[in-house]
């Protein structure tokens, strides 16, 4: 299952329920505000580096760079544009969107 | 996949309500979709979690709002034999709620298994 | 592989609309079919023809519409919320007793049914929100 | 007192126009004067008069329209933000070409000095949104 | 000052950060799903009923009543109608919404 | 309440920024406001608390986005005499930021300080 999440880890507890919820092996892509949880050596990258060990993380290219953290991207979670999130939803049976 | 996805004819749908109710419609409008989806003759399941669950808190007195209670809407479904209801154990407890505050009987689950619940479904409507 | 698209807010306000277009087109230029653009709550918002964004800025509601002629997409505001949010086209206006609708080229308004159906239809749904 | 309210989120969606609206009957009724209600961001779809909503719930716009006769209040749309959204009152829809207008009843629409004058003016300004 | 929040403490962290800037002999009224806050037993209300030592708490009871937890309140939070509301942004010199 | 309140002349505006730009149009036309607000000759100040920080970083690349990167305007509120900005620190420190990070010349300040300011003010926008 694909799993998109598109809030703040900081404001919002979308993330911390997907990941509650996403099974071993699944894949979460970060979209829009959700790519903060991307970056390196915030209050939340160390539950994001946990829970790689679990999951396949991703993040939107775009999303990265129109807010500056294109280069602070934890190691291990995969950057993706918008054709590789189509590939995405392709290759995984279903998708859940955290709202 | 099984037959019925293959065959087309059936599909798992799940109805994930994260919100609670009046603060925002999602609640509302998502209890629409659900309504009118019962005709259509798929596999429907729906999953309360976070928020989620006020949306079925008993006691709902929306007068002063000016708004319509819509909590009685949910005893509706199972006329629509849409009887596959289940609410996060975790996010319960989290707002000091129990079964015997709901509008409606609902098959509370541990995170595991509502993990293992959105796994087997086809589509995924989440508002 | 068929594509089934929600989007549940209005343009400019939320990214939502602008996620969608995106993964859109993307799906488009990688050979797949979009079954159906389905809008619904605050997304109905994105079929009015009265906008009218700044000159710097992207038209979010003629870019869908262009995407639609391009590519004969299905682009449906649903009914209810639409009534609730004063979107209309001329058929709803005439029955509600409205002097205009406001409705943009290439979208038009239909029941939930048929995001029920592009559920059933569509190989995946990709569901875009707040 | 003199009391300045803004409105950030449209009608129905998020329950802030309701509150704001709430706010303001209960204002009015203890014998406060409304300067100015703004609305800015989504809070300008508050001003179509396009709505429809169902025969069992309230009308949003009606009711600010209504609550603007008896007392009369200021209701201003924020034009940049009205612009992107798709709201325009009869002047404007002639200056960009626009076939129609859908403003409703009682609101109008003007600059965001209009916000910043409510500040200056009012003693209390109160944010109303999502 | 009077600080309002409009959100459900659970999913956002709106009142959280509310609590931090609201200094001493602040008034806080709780509105829309921000009302969950004031509710007994929850995951939160230790949070909350530590902040009334600090500030005055206050929650619109047409909110709680619409969401079934009128009866449900933490004790020491003071219940107001709109009119109440009125009064409170009246009593104080400024208001900030946390939204 | 000091004399410039009283007499109507100048008021203390706060702009509270919270929200993270592009996700949603909140930031972007907030700074309207400030812009617009600039010609009113009133005591102006900027909080950037929570999400709002992320207004400011440096190397914003918004084409892939197709949509305008507006944090150069923050760039402009010197020369309109705006220059009260202050930052929390805590909400930089969470989010692995610095003031090096940031378009602007900034006033971090403690969470004490940030509550300070606020409390000194007659109209708070916040968005």
């Amino acid at each position: 299952m694909l799993h998109t999440v598109n809030k703040s880890p900081f404001e919002h507890s979308a993330l911390e329920t997907c990941l509650r919820y996403a099974r071993q092996g699944a894949a979460v892509l970060l979209i829009e505000d959700g790519v903060y949880a991307a970056a390196r050596d915030t209050a939340v990258s160390k539950q994001v580096e946990e829970a790689l060990k679990k999951v396949s993380i991703y993040a939107l290219e775009a999303d990265l760079a129109a807010r500056g953290m294109r280069n602070r991207v934890i190691d291990g979670v995969r950057l993706v544009d918008y054709e590789g999130f189509v590939d995405l939803v392709v290759e995984h049976n279903a998708v859940q969107s955290w709202l | 996949m099984d037959e019925a996805t293959e065959g087309g004819a059936v599909k798992r749908f799940l109805y994930v309500n994260r919100k609670a109710p009046y603060g925002t419609i999602y609640a509302l409008e998502s209890l629409e979709v659900v309504l009118i989806g019962a005709a259509f003759d798929q596999d429907v399941s729906l999953a309360f979690v976070g928020d989620g669950v006020y949306q079925l808190t008993k006691g709902q007195d929306t007068k002063a709002l000016e708004v319509k209670n819509f909590s009685p809407t949910f005893r509706a479904l199972d006329d629509y034999d849409i009887n596959k209801i289940y609410v996060d154990a975790d996010a319960l407890r989290a707002r000091g709620l129990t079964e015997a505050d709901l509008v409606i009987p609902v098959e509370v689950v541990s995170t595991e298994r509502m993990a293992q619940i959105m796994e087997g479904q086809d589509v995924i409507l989440s508002f | 592989m068929k594509l089934g698209i929600l989007v549940n807010e209005g343009p400019y306000t939320h990214q939502a609309s602008d996620t969608a277009y995106q993964f859109a087109k993307a799906a488009l230029a990688k050979g797949h079919e979009i079954y159906r653009v389905f809008f619904y709550h605050d997304g109905v918002n994105n079929g009015t023809r009265l906008t009218v964004p700044p000159q710097d800025d992207r038209n979010i509601v003629k870019r869908w519409s262009e995407l639609a002629a391009e590519h004969k997409l299905d682009l449906v505001l649903c009914i209810a919320a639409a009534q609730r949010r004063g979107l209309m086209d001329k058929n709803e206006a005439k029955r509600h007793g409205k002097d205009t609708d406001n409705l943009a080229a290439g979208f038009r308004i239909s029941g939930l049914g048929q995001l029920i159906e592009t559920g059933i239809q569509s190989d995946r749904l990709v569901v875009f929100g707040d």
